[in-house]
């Protein structure tokens, strides 16, 4: 405990106060909440959006923005569906889907990075180019997966020896890979560095261009990876996946104190924001509480997160 | 830059000659066949007024911009500078004007920001990056503590910062633009030292500044600038201040200040009562009378900005009132002090001055808007007609004034600064750094309207690091130290050694 | 000439090069009452769009505008039928929309969240809270024919909501061009301690922004409610999105520091013309996503390009 | 033993359909003394995944979905099988599943546009030109406008001059008709898949000025009070609606999940009743209280209504 809290940083505290009291009221509340089965249904659960939510950070921290993750989710799913149920192999399929993540990152990151285009317009013009293609191809009807492979099956839905989410370990390996990639790693303290000051940067020799092109890629690969796992949880490419998600990972990235300026945040305290969003949302379908006020208690608890923090942060202000 | 390609740096160069560079930018030729050579194991210095294309010429070597035409060459092999990180292989290492590091970073990852220390996995090795810093901050004397995020720092540390990060290692040429316009003579003279040991191992060094005394203390050889032409080049023991100054301006200009005898009969119009911040400011008391001009003088640190923000409204006062008009502020904001005719010009013109997105009259106007307004509208003309006359007043070098304000150099930028609050009636001015990068001719020219417009009844609040300019204008100096107010002096009895050791205490 | 060298003459290219384009097609294109369908769908969009302009000019975003107008439209048509009092039904409207631009603007200056969030955040209580306020739709039930009128009628032949549009129009293109809160706004967003430094009360000016937004959005609102004659919770559903899409286009920047009516209107009316061709032409109706899409990107790719050039 | 406690997953529970259906399916759990719990996928399909786990971990003794899409949730019942957990869909069939109950979209339509083809053949009128505001999302509401022409074509010579896409939402409803109908106004007929459609095309018309003694509206779903309102408004053109009574949907839904426990042999599609409304007898099924704006449903009426065994179009036939 000791060592959590010497690692977590001032900003990162304050939020992981608000998590332990959010999950001691819960656990009080619902006999559902603090079991084994619910806690681990919850990390499952919440590993979409943490990916996601990982690679967005990772954008934003390098300054730029990619809004188009909520299409992108639906759209990637269509190459990993089709190919799985035409050639039968699901690794193809996922080979595919990244490649698609991949090329919508990069073609995100030419234009906002070689064209100049701002990312918010790149991405918002991709948020509605890529939810038109999948409502064009698809003909608005979801692809179902019909190869029914247990592998792919378990991703989304399979728990190791039982208990343990396949999903939920992936997303924590790819949290604690990144999280160590950003502080410890020269191309991390690089992407800081590049959405911190972008001029300093380039006067100390960075090539802007390519680390703000990796990010982009990282942004939509990792996604892509979401994707997969949301895929294989609804069981096909659908064209109403993904829908409002960017918002989602937004509100938690936020919450979690990456600034939307650049440069600034951690990928714990993005995580930590995922978490609490989720566990909130988990908690009160749990204690059946009616959707509207699931929306005004959610909002209410954004405001109140983040403002403790910012007020924390900058009385003076 | 192609891969696989390998600059090789020739570190034993005899010098670094430049010839026949030009540049231009839409509307201006910012250098015109400029040619000059820079020596190793000397420090050369470039001068010239606002605008005269030093800093162009610093960010052509530096990679930042491409030149139109010209070569560059160590000795006889030309220098292939296709963006910065080609100036960085060739050992070419630049102190920028505008402090230029990542404010959420640690210091000692801003020093290294170009060379972190990494295997080959590229995970850094932080225990080698603090101890690295540390030892380089032994070497050159300078006591910081390796780990502190620059956005702690004032900006005089983080200059040192700066200088820091340029000497480091591998550098064949040193650029220095302006290095000393926030330092504090004792800093300067760190400085110093760094740059004799520099000189020591043969490493070239052009110096840009606009304070002619440093050049008799540490250049070898002057180059002067003027409208982008190369107007001179002296050895220093051929030149004297005089000359220098005659080339850059092509006439000579005076520099003392008459001051009237006893400014503290006059009324007070501002009064300053016990008034504590957060950021520091512990406790301060002072009356500013009409037509006054009080310096402040501290190290730094010592919490001149921050009483200068407190008083303007800027932060917030926790303690203690404001007393001005006969009204009493306990809370206030700066809109408050605006409308109580106080003006404010900050020490950091590139975060808190400049609105980038607008022009020259804009930014000139924004806090006078009123005062241009026929019945809620914008008369633009008038607006423009202002802006004309402090371009003219201040000879900002500028095609016209709606130019966007990013494209001025920086002592231009500060000019029209100075004009944002003189285009108004103003009954108070707080100046901090005034006259930070304004050449030597359009300094006199601030300085002495400053001193006529406090002639004429305005009273000022003086903070600059330049005693001269601070001794010669002060009525009284109130020395600051650790946010208090150590000691008060008057104007005829004030004694260099005495501020300094209230200072320290 | 100077007009050529803008942003907006890139859109009024674009602009113009539709219209050709879908007269070609469609000469159904030109008929009035075509246009009036164009005309009347702009400009609940415009009119939300000037406050958007503000803001964004600001540094500063509201998301919550299309929740709020679909509770607009609930609120005045339940208090209409109660009072039947139109005059009744607008105060509850503009007091309401005061409340929330009010607590949206101090959200973000005292407790300075992020508006990004602060409003997203407001959205869902909004989008949760209207279900609160009433769970089923509220019909028309007290059938005054003003209130159709608001929505549906025309003056002179030009629509209502176009006649309304005309007369806010000018009120934003004098305060952003023409006075010195214009200049604020810009000043603000693009370099907030510069402008704090000038004696500018920021916080004073982002609550103003935002009152003023979510004020349109009433207007807005109230006219939606009339056209539908429904007061529809989950109605202009994505509205914020095609508000701030449009403003975008219009050549404001996202970062604050700058902005143009002239433009908002016509990205808006971009907009709304690819949507009306796509119906006009019979194209499958998924490419009202992604022609903006594309157009979004390009234009604002051109406006760099020229902004290069003229530099 | 009958069920205590039932777990239903809405996809869009403010929608006014679905609070009607929600209220026939708690009418006859409390008639039943079960308890209903209720969770609302607002639409998210992820959402819908994750609540469906957590009734499992909750351990309800029935679980009914409404699928936000019925290809999504074939993981849900793979895993409810495997866990032991008896689930009924409503609305659309899905891969896996083991028993639904739902109306018939194609034949809802189907009446509605037979009452209209009979209202045209009676005015002399022998063609209908039809602006079609749809929701191509959904292969319910595609089966709707399906059997609607289909009916349609045989009393008059049908043709469908507008296909749109309204979203199912009155405000983009009124938009898209308002340029559809800029492009070309020469019909006669509007039909909407749901109410707000239908208002909203019907909106347009007036927002646009037409005359409306010509025209034919025709709703569908009976989905809350709208068509009341407008139906019983002097002179209006609205006169059919494809009458879904989502009250009684919930109520036979109940009945089947207790069936399904209790072990009862229950059939693959539990069609629910469906009727084309019109002024002269929806006061059988419904009591309107205009000034109060409440609806009550008569079930006793309601489950007389003949039902098919057996839809004549699924989406597969589309
Ligand atoms: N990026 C740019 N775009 C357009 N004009 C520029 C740009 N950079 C500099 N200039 C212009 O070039 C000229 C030279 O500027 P430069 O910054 O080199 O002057 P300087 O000698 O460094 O002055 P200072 O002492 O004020 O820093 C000025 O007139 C300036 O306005
Ligand atoms: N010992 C210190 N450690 C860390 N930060 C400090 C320390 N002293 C001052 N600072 C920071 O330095 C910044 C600027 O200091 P300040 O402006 O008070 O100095 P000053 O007296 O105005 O001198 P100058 O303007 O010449 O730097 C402030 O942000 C303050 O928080
Ligand atoms: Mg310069
Ligand atoms: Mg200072």
């Amino acid at each position: 405990m000791n060592n959590i809290l010497r690692y977590l940083r001032k900003g990162e505290l304050a939020l992981f106060v608000i998590f332990l009291i959010v999950f001691v009221v819960f656990s009080f509340s619902s006999e559902y909440f603090f079991t084994l089965r619910n806690i681990m249904n919850v990390s499952g659960q919440m590993s979409i959006i943490l990916i996601a939510a990982i690679g967005f950070s990772v954008l934003l921290i390098a300054g730029e923005v990619d809004i188009s993750i909520g299409s992108l989710l639906a759209f990637v799913s269509i190459p990993l569906i089709e190919t799985m149920n035409i050639t039968g192999s699901v690794p193809l399929g996922i080979i595919l889907c990244l490649v698609f993540g991949i090329l919508i990152g990069l073609i995100n990151g030419f234009f906002s990075v070689y064209l100049g285009v701002s990312s918010l317009i790149v991405t918002l013009g991709m948020l509605f180019i890529l939810r038109g293609a999948v409502y064009l191809y698809t003909g608005q009807r979801a692809i179902p997966d019909e190869l029914m492979s247990d592998f792919f099956f378990y991703i989304g839905n399979g728990k190791f020896m039982g208990t343990i989410p396949y999903a939920a370990i992936i997303g924590l390996v790819i949290l604690l890979v990144f999280i160590f990639v950003m502080r410890n790693t020269s191309y991390g303290r690089k992407l800081y560095a590049v959405g911190g000051n972008q001029e300093v940067a380039r006067l100390a020799g960075y090539n802007i261009k390519l680390l703000k092109l990796s990010a982009f890629v990282i942004c939509s690969f990792l996604s892509s990876i979401s994707a997969i796992i949301l895929a294989s949880r609804i069981g096909s490419a659908n064209h109403v996946a993904g829908d409002l998600f960017e918002f989602q990972v937004v509100a938690a990235v936020v919450l979690g104190g990456v600034s939307l300026a650049g440069g600034i945040g951690s990928l714990t305290g993005a995580a930590i924001g995922v978490l609490i969003l989720s566990v909130i949302s988990n908690g009160l379908g749990l204690l059946n509480i009616d959707t509207q006020w699931q929306l005004v208690v959610n909002g209410v608890i954004i405001i109140i997160a983040v403002g403790f923090d910012e007020l924390k942060r900058n009385r003076s202000l | 830059m192609a891969l696989g390609e390998k600059i090789v740096i020739n570190i034993n160069f005899k010098e670094l000659k430049i010839e026949s560079v030009s540049k231009s930018f839409p509307g201006v030729q910012a250098l015109d066949n400029v040619s000059m050579k820079i020596a190793s194991g000397k420090v050369h210095a470039l001068m010239g007024e606002n605008g005269a294309g030093k800093s162009t010429l610093i960010k052509i070597l530096a990679g930042a911009y491409s030149k139109d035409s010209g070569d560059i060459s160590f000795d006889e092999n030309k220098l292939n500078i296709r963006n910065p990180n080609d100036s960085l292989n060739y050992g070419i290492k630049v102190v920028y004007q505008e402090i230029s590091l990542i404010s959420e970073f640690s210091v000692a990852e801003n020093i290294f920001l170009d060379n972190f220390p990494t295997n080959n996995l590229g995970i850094i090795n932080w225990n080698k990056l603090y101890k690295d810093t540390e030892e380089l901050f032994n070497r050159i004397g300078f006591d910081l503590n390796p780990k502190s995020k620059i956005s702690d720092l004032s900006i005089s540390q983080q200059q040192m910062v700066e200088i820091a990060k340029a000497v480091f290692k591998n550098a064949s040429l040193v650029i220095m633009d302006e290095p000393t316009s926030s330092l504090t003579p004792n800093e300067i003279d760190k400085l110093f030292t760094v740059i004799k040991n520099l000189k020591q191992n043969n490493i070239a060094i052009l110096y840009v500044t606009h304070k002619i005394d440093e050049i008799f203390q540490i250049a070898d050889e002057v180059t002067v600038l003027r409208d982008g032409q190369h107007i001179s080049n002296k050895l220093i023991s051929e030149s004297s201040e005089e000359t220098i100054i005659k080339d850059m301006v092509g006439r000579t200009v005076n520099a003392t200040f008459e001051r009237p005898v006893d400014i503290s009969s006059a009324k007070t119009v501002m009064k300053v009562k016990q008034i504590s911040s957060k950021n520091k400011i512990n406790n301060v008391s002072f009356d500013l009378h009409e037509g006054e001009i009080l310096g402040f003088f501290g190290l730094m640190g010592a919490g001149r900005t921050e009483l200068a923000k407190a008083i303007f409204g800027y932060d917030k006062i926790t303690e203690g009132y404001v007393e001005i008009n006969n009204n009493n502020y306990k809370s206030f904001n700066t809109s408050t002090m605006v409308n109580n005719g106080v003006g404010y010009i900050t020490e950091d013109r590139k975060g808190e001055g400049i609105v980038k997105d607008m022009n020259l009259r804009e930014n000139m106007s924004l806090p006078s808007l009123k005062i241009f307004e026929d019945l809620f509208i914008i008369n633009k003309k008038r607006e423009k007609n202002a802006a004309d006359d402090y371009i003219k007043k201040f000879s900002v070098k500028t095609p016209s004034s709606e130019r966007l304000i990013t494209l001025l150099s920086g002592g231009n930028q500060q000019k029209v600064l100075v004009s944002r609050w003189l285009i108004r009636e103003l009954k108070i001015i707080i100046l901090d750094e005034p006259t930070r990068g304004v050449d030597i001719g359009a300094k006199t020219e601030v300085l002495s309207l400053i001193n006529d417009l406090a002639k004429e009844g305005l009273s000022v609040l003086l903070m600059t690091s330049e005693m001269n300019d601070l001794l010669s204008l002060s009525d009284r100096i109130l020395v600051m130290a650790d946010g208090k107010i150590s000691k008060e002096f008057y104007r005829g009895n004030v004694n260099q050694e005495e501020i300094f050791k209230a200072s320290v205490s | 000439m100077k007009f050529l060298q803008s942003n907006e003459s890139i859109l009024f290219f674009i602009l113009a090069l539709l219209c050709i384009f879908l007269s070609f097609y469609n000469p159904q294109f030109y008929s009035i009452q075509n246009i009036h369908s164009i005309l009347r769908s702009s400009s609940t969009v415009m009119i939300v769009a000037f406050g958007m302009t503000i803001l964004l000019t600001s540094g500063e975003v509201d998301l919550s505008v299309g929740a709020l107008m679909s509770f607009v439209t609930v609120i005045v048509m339940d208090v209409i039928n109660i009072s039947g009092s139109i005059a009744l039904g607008l105060i509850a409207v503009f007091g309401f929309c005061l409340l929330i631009g009010l607590i949206n603007g101090l959200v973000r200056t005292v407790l300075n969240v992020n508006s990004l969030i602060a409003t997203l955040a407001m959205m869902l209580i909004l989008q949760g809270s209207v279900y609160v306020y009433s769970m089923a739709a509220i019909y028309n039930t007290h059938l005054i024919p003003l209130f159709s009128f608001i929505g549906q009628g025309f003056f002179l032949n030009i629509p209502m909501p176009v006649v309304i549009m005309l007369i806010i129009l000018p009120f934003f293109v004098v305060l952003l061009n023409f006075t010195r809160y214009g200049r604020y706004f810009s000043a603000i967003g693009s370099n907030p301690d510069a402008a704090k430094l000038s004696g500018i009360n920021n916080n004073r000016y982002k609550v103003i922004g935002f009152v003023i937004t979510s004020l349109l959005v009433g207007v807005s609102g109230v006219i939606l409610a009339s056209l539908m004659d429904t007061g529809q919770q989950g109605s202009a559903k994505g509205f914020e999105l095609i508000v701030i899409a449009a403003v975008l286009l219009g050549g404001t920047s996202f970062m604050g520091g700058r902005g143009t009516i002239i433009g908002t209107i016509l990205g808006i009316l971009i907009l709304k013309i690819i949507d009306n061709g796509i119906i006009l032409m019979r194209i499958p109706q998924e490419f009202q996503l992604i022609v903006p899409g594309v157009i979004l990107i390009l234009a604002v790719y051109f406006d760099g390009i020229r902004r290069k050039n003229s530099d | 033993a009958d069920p205590k406690r039932i777990g239903y997953i809405v996809n869009y529970g403010t929608h006014e359909w679905y609070q009607n259906v929600i209220f026939g399916l708690q009418s006859r759990a409390d008639e039943l003394g079960i308890e209903l719990e209720v969770m609302d996928a607002n639409l998210d399909i992820n959402k819908q995944t994750q609540q469906a786990e957590d009734f499992m971990t909750k351990g309800v003794d029935v679980l009914i979905m409404t699928p936000v899409n019925e290809e999504g949730v074939v993981p849900i019942l793979r895993k409810a099988k495997a866990e032991g957990m008896p689930t009924v869909l409503e609305g659309n069939p899905a891969k896996g599943m083991t028993t639904l109950f739902a109306i018939c979209d194609y034949d809802a339509g189907y009446k509605a546009g037979d009452a209209v083809g009979r209202i045209l053949v009676s005015r002399g009128e022998t063609e209908a030109r039809v602006m079609d505001v749809g929701l191509p999302l959904l292969s319910a509401t595609l089966l709707r406008s399906l059997g609607f022409m289909e009916a349609l074509a045989e009393h008059v010579n049908a043709v469908k001059v507008h296909e749109l896409d309204g979203s199912g939402m009155i405000d983009s409803s009124v938009e898209v008709a308002s340029a559809a109908l800029a492009a070309d106004s020469n019909i006669n007929v509007i039909y909407g898949i749901n109410d707000g459609s239908a208002l909203g095309g019907l909106q347009a018309w007036r927002a646009a000025g037409l005359p409306e003694d010509d025209l034919i509206v025709a709703g569908t779903g009976s989905e809350g009070l709208a068509f009341l309102n407008e139906m019983t408004k002097e002179g209006t053109p609205y006169l059919v609606e494809a009458a879904m009574f989502p009250e009684g949907v919930g109520y036979t839904g109940m009945n089947l999940a207790v069936d399904l426990f209790n072990g009862v042999d229950v059939p693959e599609h539990k069609v629910t009743p469906t009727l084309a409304l019109t002024v002269h007898n929806f006061a059988k099924y419904y009591d309107f209280d205009k000034a109060g704006q409440k609806r009550a449903i008569n079930f006793e009426n309601v489950a007389k209504i003949p039902t098919e065994s057996k839809c004549t179009k699924y989406s597969s036939d589309l």
